[in-house]
């Protein structure tokens, strides 16, 4: 513990910190905040789908329909006046994780391009249904999500509503879950997700049961991205099935691969830019797509190993100072 | 009775414009292991082509039209292989995916801006002949979609099972070191393969847009089903392509007409995963 | 008997890589497997380690019938593997490889990688010592932190060796461990190979290099097409005209 | 290789500066009003069509020298966000719109984005407009939400009762898109229909946004042979669906929707449509409304290319919103406004390319409306003469 205490990284990171935590009182309007908050959002699905493509090596296209599925969960239990937020919340997680492994058991027999494609007709039909089963979902949009509103906890009322509020609880939530991740990937079981993602034949050699620890993180990442879902229905108000279209995932696997797979930061990094850049190039009018396209084709051409990937790879220590 | 008849036909005309498309898809699969989703913007160009061409030289000479598509699409194929793919050739698979996104967001934005967002028609003169066979009913344009695609599919099929190049082509496919070794050029074969691919995505395209409409948007839609066929049809294989595409045509349009057309879509991608669930590695593996 | 292999068949589609094959190792001994390419040397070592399913026959592992188990319940019962073209964890540390290795006799889950109980940190700190240990044992010190992808090919083929261990096993099958090496590079394979035994593990070796198998091995079981030829001390089997033939055959 | 990597940090470079250099001085004379809508992808042929209708009526006002509130005289200007028809982007637009240019109104037309957006506008101080379809968008209390369309209720009533009177239906069948408004429609529709005694033999579905092949089920509406088709969905989509149920040999008229205008007769083709019913608007009257014409070959003119239907709703709009602020005297109260909105409409004839008459309290437009048929590709009236605007 002492050691923590006079390591320089320990410190670089709590300034990161304190940084983060002034940004909303930096931002001027609300724009950015709202930016910020939907980068959380983001980072924390991103950073769940690193867990499945990133470090157990499954490229998966299902990303987005998880999302889709937890973020309609919490809200049709609330719009339906089953359950608050916060239960609503748990449930969704709980259900889409659980969704997850029931999916993952035999998809995840279909390897490489087939899983993928395989997933990628998850997230489809998951639109499709989201779409037209309408007395349910609501159809093109549901609206009137309550969210977490304003509770009153210990006597101090909590408005959910203002953006800073918000920010700081999709923080707390993202830096949660990037924790959460690194530990995992940096346990046994991190281990045995990546013996899978580099030579599976020798991870089956060594003991690892490549099933039971693809499943594991492929229903991980489903329950992370339902919690991503929940906060993002409980923000905006109102959700449609596009969340969970393919187009989606597509997004997240792009996001995940420019930042750099398999490393902590190449998510944030990944959507960061991937959040920004649209809204840099909204100067560019209709020539965005086509600006946006070559950018990404030169960052991928030039760093095929994604951003953080090509940054950690300069030096060893800049790896050690950068996860 | 009548209906299912009429429904098969429907069904084979789509279905062999999804052959086409999967067949590039799967010989490209195949050389550069990246799945090339930019044939979609590919077919989309060259659905646009051919309504220019018929725009200015006029209805009458669409067939000759053809193969000037292919033949333009074709290299504009080549080069994306020769400045793009072959660039991310030995990184991680998912780079190329990635390379093949961001080709289809520059070719498709780019002709947004170049086109415009709006729908169009192509006056094809083979639209307003009606056929009837029976109890059938098909436009003239629409059987020439099936027999030019089925042509085209025998052509390509023989050219890689018989001819010296084909034969070079699978070679590399089946191991680029190995093929290397024999003397044959890699990337002389990818770039062949490449062009071949994008030609026969774009003569999808011409053929089947005079029977609906042109637009940007038009690509995203055939390039995920044909994705679903070489799936279906096992990455890579040639004969599987073409089978899965007309098989995969047959049953969206049985689906659509004797479950629900709501869920029309939804087959194609469904029975994907139940193939994948009983068989990980597709029908036809090769 | 630590292993028994009981008529043991294998059919590729039409054609048979193995066919009735029987013998067995006893405990610390070094059982030489030696015949020509395509022989179904390296199809009885997937046999045995679960990766094929046996047409026929079956393998006792200790007693217990391990035939249609998979590999990665076999290896936990004590029968560990290296492969003929090298399988490494490429882009992790020589340490980290290691580490991976001890996947089977460790325990922690995703709670214990969560809250990094106690535990679980005394479990890591196990493993690192031992993980280094092995690494001295194979010779590999100077490369834990280097990525395996960046390792000699020897080194490579000996960190290969080094993960199997990992798994503490009580079998080692080892496939070609000296293929592509220079002679000192063999010898100290196989000065380790002696060592392992000493340690109380019972090696099966596939050797190409019949100075080496002769070398190394108490027995030898020569296969040509999937059947025993002959067994027996090295002498004798070096001695059988079956064997003399099919080694000139092939060559 | 490296030529190309410092062309790309060209661009990118470029596009920052281009961004940060962006930001307008807020000219104390300008009234600045919002527009979120999808100009890329695959939803921007409505996206970009509906703005070129705003900043049509924009640039008209302002050459007209703008408008007066208080005496003061205001040049309007439109803010424009492309939010690629998703939600999220919609709302960072908005909040975008907000911060720098204190928008008192946001025009979006997308369901799926206005949804997204009366959840937050009533907090933002927001008026929201537009003719996104979902019947929920007013249907939740917001006080800052008026639909410049009318509801499916008045359309579908009137079409029932030219299916009726004119096509003598006994029994028909529905093709219709997946999306809020064809579903609004098709419930709708079907229980007027239900009212008539008229049998509903089946329903198929499409998604209008990227299908384009409707064989399969032309094919199976076929195969039930009803007296009449009801078909729900825009020009585009609507037009080819005509034209493939001639091909496919459907020979009975057709119940087309308000989405089915000049450009769906286009692309059905005038012998096509010959007897089937519509909802007659502004659109149709003869002689065309000067509003329209004008509308029409001005976008020409400005745009070199035809317009679409979607802009003309919005340059109505932007006339009632520029109205609205001169009655209610404020460019910066949306409540003001909105209720100036209310006491603007009908605007003036000669821009008048929607004819929306009033608002229901809770924010649906009241369009004038009436049925009827085909005729040599001029859509008539019941009694097979020219429509004439109502006076």
């Amino acid at each position: 513990m002492a050691t923590r205490f006079t390591s320089g990284k320990f410190w670089a990171y709590m300034g990161l910190l304190a940084v983060l935590a002034a940004l909303p009182w930096t931002l001027k309007g609300n724009y950015y905040i709202y930016l910020a908050i939907m980068v959380g959002i983001y980072v924390i699905l991103v950073t769940s789908l690193n867990l499945v493509i990133g470090y157990t090596g499954q490229i998966s296209l299902a990303h987005g329909a998880f999302y889709g599925i937890g973020a309609y969960t919490c809200s049709i239990l609330q719009v339906r006046d089953v359950l608050t937020f916060w239960p609503a919340l748990l449930v969704a997680v709980i259900f889409t994780g659980v969704l997850g492994a029931l999916v993952g058991l035999p998809m995840l027999r279909a390897r490489g391009p087939y899983f993928a494609i395989g997933t990628m007709c998850l997230s489809i039909i998951t639109a499709l249904v989201l779409l037209n089963w309408q007395g349910l979902t609501g159809g093109t949009s549901l609206g009137g999500i309550p969210g977490p509103g304003q509770p009153t906890i210990a006597g101090v009322k909590i408005d959910f509503y203002s953006n800073k509020v918000y920010y700081y609880l999709v923080l707390i939530v993202a830096i949660f879950t990037i924790l959460a991740v690194h530990r995992i990937v940096h346990s046994r079981v991190g281990r045995a997700f990546m013996a899978i993602r580099e030579e599976e034949e020798l991870a089956e050699a060594i003991g690892v049961n490549p099933m039971r620890y693809k499943v594991l993180s492929f229903s991980m990442g489903a329950l992370i991205a339902a919690l991503a879902g929940g906060l993002y229905s409980g923000y905006m108000g109102a959700i449609d099935p596009e969340i969970a279209s393919v187009g989606m995932s597509f997004n997240l696997l792009v996001m995940v691969l420019v930042g750099g797979a398999g490393t902590i930061s190449g998510a944030v990094v990944g959507t960061i830019l991937l959040w920004m850049l649209p809204e840099v190039l909204q100067a560019a009018e209709e020539y965005k797509p086509l600006i946006f396209g070559l950018i990404l084709l030169v960052i991928i051409i030039f760093m095929p190993r994604g951003i953080m990937g090509k940054v950690r790879a300069i030096h060893p220590r800049i790896a050690e100072w950068i996860p | 009775m009548e209906q299912i008849a009429q429904q098969l036909m429907n069904g084979l005309i789509t279905g062999s414009a999804y052959a086409l498309m999967a067949l590039g898809l799967a010989l490209i699969y195949g050389i550069m292991h990246v799945a090339n989703f930019a044939l979609g913007a590919i077919y989309m160009i060259g659905a646009f082509l051919m309504y220019y061409f018929v725009r200015w030289v006029g209805g009458g000479s669409y067939l000759l039209g053809l193969p000037l598509v292919m033949v333009v699409m074709a290299c504009v194929g080549a080069l994306t292989e020769r400045y793009a793919f072959r660039l991310v050739r030995s990184a991680p698979h998912a780079t190329g995916f990635i390379v093949a996104l961001g080709l289809y967001m520059i070719l498709e934005g780019g002709s947004c801006v170049l086109f415009g967002h709006d729908w169009r028609e192509i006056a094809s003169p083979y639209n307003d002949v009606i056929l009837n066979f029976g109890p059938v009913i098909v436009t003239l344009q629409r059987l020439l979609i099936f027999v030019v695609c089925v042509l085209l599919a025998v052509c390509v099929y023989v050219f890689i099972m018989k001819t010296l190049t084909g034969k070079m082509i699978r070679a590399t496919s089946q191991n680029h070191d190995a093929a290397s070794l024999v003397g044959i050029s890699v990337s002389r074969m990818s770039l062949y393969t490449f062009g071949l691919g994008s030609g026969l995505a774009a003569a999808a395209g011409a053929m089947i847009a005079p029977t609906f409409m042109v637009g940007p948007a038009m690509g995203l839609e055939p390039v995920t089903k044909a994705f679903v066929v070489i799936i279906l049809g096992g990455m890579g294989s040639v004969r599987g392509a073409i089978i899965g595409g007309f098989a995969l045509g047959m049953v969206e349009s049985l689906g659509a007409a004797f479950v629900t057309s709501m869920y029309k879509d939804a087959f194609a991608f469904g029975i994907l995963i139940i193939v994948l669930v009983f068989k990980p590695t597709g029908l036809f593996r090769r | 008997m630590l292993l028994e292999v009981k008529d043991v068949t294998k059919f590729f589609g039409g054609l048979c890589a193995i066919s009735q094959l029987n013998f067995e190792i006893r405990e610390k001994e070094i059982l030489g497997v030696i015949g020509p390419n395509g022989s179904g040397k390296t199809t009885l070592f997937n046999l045995i380690t679960g990766v094929h399913k046996s047409d026929g026959g079956q393998i006792l592992f200790r007693g217990e019938r391990i035939t249609g188990r998979r590999p990665h319940e076999i290896v936990r019962r004590g029968i560990a593997r290296t492969f003929q073209v090298t399988k490494l964890f490429g882009r992790q540390t020589g340490l980290n490889n290691v580490i991976m290795g001890l996947h089977c006799r460790t325990h922690a889950g995703v709670w214990g990688g969560l809250f990094r109980s106690r535990r679980t940190r005394a479990e890591e700190k196990a493993s690192r010592e031992s993980a280094l240990e092995l690494l001295e044992f194979m010779h590999l010190s100077d490369v834990r932190d280097t990525p395996a992808e960046l390792l000699s090919s020897a080194q490579q083929r000996r960190m290969m060796m080094a993960i199997a261990l990992a798994t503490r096993p009580t079998l080692l099958l080892l496939d070609e461990p000296t293929s592509g090496m220079s002679a000192e590079e063999t010898a100290e394979v196989v000065d380790l190979v002696g060592k392992i035994r000493t340690g109380g593990v019972s090696v099966l070796l596939i050797e190409h290099n019949m100075k080496v198998a002769m070398g190394v091995c108490d027995r030898i079981v020569a296969i040509e097409s999937g059947e025993k030829i002959t067994e027996g001390p090295p002498e004798e089997v070096a001695a059988n005209e079956k064997v003399i033939e099919a080694y000139l055959g092939k060559d | 290789m490296k030529r190309v990597r410092f062309a790309a940090m060209g661009i990118v470079g470029a596009l920052l500066l281009l961004y940060g250099g962006g930001s307008p001085a807020l000219a104390a004379d300008t009234v600045h009003i919002g527009f979120v809508g999808p100009l890329t992808g695959g939803a921007a042929f409505l996206g970009v069509d509906a703005l070129k209708g705003v900043k049509l009526a924009v640039d008209e006002i302002n050459e007209a020298g703008g408008i007066t509130v208080g005496g003061k005289k205001y040049t309007l200007s439109v803010e424009q966000y492309d939010d690629e028809a998703t939600p999220a982007k919609a709302v960072a637009g908005l909040r975008k719109l907000k911060d720098r240019f204190d928008i008192p109104v946001v025009i979006a037309d997308v369901s799926g984005s206005s949804m997204a957006l009366t959840e937050i506008n009533e907090r933002l101080g927001i008026l929201w407009c537009g003719f996104a379809r979902h019947p929920m968008i007013t249907q939740r209390g917001n006080k800052l939400a008026l639909r410049y369309e009318g509801t499916v209720k008045t359309d579908t009533d009137l079409a029932a009762m030219g299916a009726v009177e004119l096509l003598k239906a006994k029994t028909y069948a529905i093709l219709c898109d997946t999306g809020d408004w064809g579903r609004g429609l098709q419930e709708n529709f079907a229980k007027a229909m239900e009212e008539r005694g008229v049998k509903l033999l089946g329903t198929e579905w499409f998604d209008m946004r990227k299908d384009s092949d409707f064989r399969v089920q032309i094919t199976k509406i076929k195969a039930l042979n009803p007296d009449t088709v009801k078909i729900v969905a825009y020009d585009e989509a609507s037009g080819q669906i005509v034209k493939q149920c001639r091909e496919m040999g459907i020979t009975v008229p057709l119940v087309m929707t308000t989405g089915f205008q000049t450009r769906g007769v286009e692309i059905a083709g005038a012998e096509n449509i010959e007897g089937c019913i519509n909802i007659i608007g502004p659109a149709n009257f003869s002689p065309l409304p000067e509003a329209i014409t004008n509308y029409r070959s001005n976008f020409e003119k400005k745009y070199n290319q035809k317009s679409a239907s979607y802009g003309e709703n919005n340059y109505e709009l932007v006339y009632a919103i520029a109205r609205g602020m001169e009655k209610s005297g404020s460019v910066s109260d949306a409540h003001k406004i909105k209720e100036g909105m209310m006491a603007a409409v009908p605007v003036e004839k000669e821009h008048r390319t929607a004819w929306l008459q009033k608002w229901t309290e809770n924010g649906d437009g009241v369009l004038w409306r009436d049925v009827g048929f085909y005729k040599n590709g001029e859509l008539v009236d019941r009694s097979g003469n020219l429509p004439s605007p109502p006076e």
